[in-house]
């Protein structure tokens, strides 16, 4: 029912903190909650609604989960990127926080359906965390993706 | 002592998601429990004709939020058990 | 004159964003420079004071720029990747815009120096351009970064 | 005619930063054009002793915000003309 959708399931255990909403992703609230004085990089991924795929006409993407099982999956896939810290990065953690949020239900054109944040002490660890976790919550995230298009044949993914 | 049990409570909770909820026209619903997990895809072809060479095969499946083998023998679904046809992620 | 900074220098000219100031980077603001119905990727880098350095504490950075020039050569390195629609990119440019600002004066532990923001057709070309585009400010941009350490001993870079 | 030129119309503005500027202990001067580029850090060397050693062996010098070649014999330094010592990056 989208007019009542369900409410948004977070969990927030510093440093992980990762949920899945029907509303707007929070760019700035959730950047904050990666923010630590630690920190000398943050890397951000937003992956937003393209008004194209295949040369067709996109309206909108639309996102459904298995939502109990999405949420344990994106804590699972955060916390696996905490590591204790080590020599090698400087006596800290190769990573500070991370925080993943991903849309559901429809998400129109220029708009967020998915959001990776991290923050690390240096940029490479930065860099090569975030783009870890995207491609793990592409592979492994109980989330679908359904694509409107403008000639009304929509596609499943 | 009476039969409490009824269709509803002898059986287990099974989600569709996707394509495969496509395939099956609902996102949910009953099947008789006790089922072996080995027969579970068995049982969704024989309702569902053509499911296993269109969705099923390249489906995970979960029992109560925990990824399981479809083909472990010593595994039954039980009574008020979630199981959730889980297709391929978003690539 | 810290009480009186010289005012905010930045061009704007679609698809792209750059700019010095001796404000807080705006990260929002900045996000939204760069969104586009053609995107389906966000890339976005803020570097961030850290608190420490060498196992020093560090009080804050401070940054000084050549200014005029400063402004020259980010403009140059946005532009330089704002490349023609090509077959290899589905008929689109490698990425859609590009947002580059750098803060000047002190900036406190945890606040943002510089803030690089690439909007993209697809992912891959999202995260490669952000990275390249860093490491050529970190390389070229005439500014130049001094570290204010707890026990007094200021090291230029 | 009278003579109209001054010390300081007779010369150009030369731009220290970061650590250039810590060893010349000012951001800006003024010294007197016209002076070919070839000759410039001699010129700098003779009045802050070390720094080509210490800090412009590693610096680029822009003319009018122009990256110039130091060893371009074709090229002097006229009064008016903002010069910049460029120390390397932030890296």
């Amino acid at each position: 029912d989208p007019a009542n959708p369900p409410p948004p399931q977070f969990i927030h255990e510093d440093p992980i903190y990762v949920g899945l909403t029907h509303a707007p992703l929070d760019i700035p609230g959730t950047i904050d909650k990666v923010r630590t004085p630690k920190a000398g990089a943050i890397v951000m991924f937003a992956g937003t609604t393209r008004d194209n795929f295949n040369s067709k006409t996109v309206k909108f993407l639309a996102y459904s989960s298995y939502t109990p099982l999405a949420l344990r999956t994106l804590q699972r896939i955060a916390k696996s990127h905490i590591t204790p810290p080590s020599e090698e990065h400087g006596g800290y953690s190769k990573i500070q926080k991370i925080a993943i949020l991903h849309r559901l239900g429809e998400v129109p054109v220029g708009e967020e359906s998915i959001l990776v944040v991290v923050s690390a002490g240096h940029r490479k660890e930065g860099w090569e965390v975030a783009e870890e976790v995207l491609e793990e919550c592409k592979r492994k995230l109980e989330v679908w993706k359904w694509e409107e298009l403008e000639e009304g044949d929509g596609k499943e993914e | 002592m009476a039969d409490t049990t009824s269709a509803e409570s002898e059986s287990f909770k099974i989600l569709y998601f996707a394509g495969v909820a496509s395939f099956t026209g609902t996102n949910e619903e009953s099947l008789p429990a006790p089922l072996p997990i080995t027969e579970l895809f068995a049982t969704l072809e024989k309702k569902y004709a053509g499911i296993r060479e269109k969705a099923l095969n390249t489906a995970m499946v979960t029992v109560n939020l925990d990824y399981v083998d479809i083909e472990d023998k010593t595994l039954v679904i039980q009574k008020g058990d979630e199981v959730a046809i889980i297709p391929p992620g978003m690539g």
